[in-house]
């Protein structure tokens, strides 16, 4: 079990209704640390219903959802970007 | 700011700045290039509909990610110089949002380079834009061809 | 000056002028768009071997010439404005010759446009250059990229 | 015969001497005009010796060498231009 902190963003900030928290995880790979939030409650299944319409950054780099968790400390989750 | 790159300026803020005393300071900065490009985004008022945008970014990441991508785009056209600033927070109608400008010797580079930064900077900055409505407010979505246009970069030299 | 079309900025002129004033002023002349491009083209100094550059114009023929190149980018890409300033005359290096300016909804409309317009201007718009430096003067030739750069334009919609 | 204002710019002009000049001639076409002012004087024959390195415009409208100039009152000639 290892503490990350997750971070959300956007449409997916307001449906968690948190900005963020720090979990303690034994998730292998983002897919499995959303599986685990989902199964946590609703609200994160509502939230990840539809995973292929999300981004995840881990550490602040653009990242896929079978990339291993290992030494990351930071997992964020966000709908496409939409800058510029 | 994040720049370590000295041919890159870079800044993330959210105060409004002047594009023109900007491209005026950016031109001066690199003397010798026989072409400037810039690009400014503006706030559409979308027929009178939009009240405001308010901008959200991932601060961690913004500076990062967007040296990485001007950092391409200065070895890939072998800019002099490039500059982004992009603004967050609330915007209004008519406000700029943000400005790229490159400069090169031939203008080629310095158009397609701004182009680049322009279409990576749309789908890989960390920014999301919310537009506020009298009816409401609602998250801009991504467009499949904003998607689409990063294709046009990948088998060019 | 020789500009039908209220969305067409056209100057053209031995004075210098500033980029970023003209940038903002064009910017807000055309309040509603999204994205505004600019190019502005400087005289190299070549390594230093250039020492100024005369630039010699058809002058009944400027005027008529870059209306009708400005025309068609405001059609194809319906732009709300686009602005052509070119200079005349004897030029330092480092000097502003020229800028290109164009608004649009869109980014892609304001850099295809911009792009387009400089192409065009290149080798359709009656203007000399001829380049002095301490070893005589010579005037600069047409390139054959240039005349190929137009091809770009022909098959798009 | 009819009179046509004849302009010359850049190196043309240059070689030539003059920035322009008005003429009386009966050419039907710009290759035709051309052809006149060359067997007038060397400096033109030279200086049109290449055509195809030069351009023409009828009335401040580009033209090609094959153009008829009835009713054309000024026909200029010139290098490639070299604006931008």
């Amino acid at each position: 079990m290892t503490m990350i902190e997750i971070l959300y963003f956007a449409w997916l900030r307001e449906k968690i209704g948190l900005p963020g928290e720090r979990v303690e995880t034994s998730a292998q790979t983002v897919m499995q640390l959303i599986q685990e939030l989902s199964s946590r409650d609703d609200v994160y299944a509502l939230a990840f219903a539809d995973p292929g319409s999300l981004r995840v950054a881990l550490d602040q780099e653009l990242a896929e959802f079978t990339s291993p968790l290992s030494g990351v400390r930071e997992v964020a989750f966000f709908p496409p970007m939409t800058g510029g | 700011m994040f720049a370590a790159d000295s041919r890159l300026t870079l800044q993330i803020q959210q105060a409004a700045f002047d594009p023109g005393a900007t491209l005026n300071a950016f031109q001066a900065a690199h003397p010798g290039v026989g072409a400037v490009v810039s690009f400014t985004g503006i706030v559409r008022d979308e027929g009178a509909t939009l009240t405001a945008l308010e901008i959200e970014h991932y601060a961690a990441m913004t500076g990062p990610a967007i040296s990485a991508i001007a950092e391409q785009a200065i070895g890939r056209w072998q800019l002099a110089g490039a500059l982004v600033i992009h603004r967050y927070g609330r915007l209004l109608p008519g406000e700029t949002i943000m400005m790229v400008a490159t400069a090169a010797k031939h203008r080629a580079g310095a158009f397609a380079s701004a182009d680049f930064l322009m279409d990576y900077l749309k789908s890989r900055a960390p920014f999301w834009k919310k537009a506020f409505s009298a009816g409401g407010s609602e998250w801009v979505s991504a467009k499949a061809e904003d998607e689409a246009a990063l294709h046009r970069w990948s088998d060019l030299p």
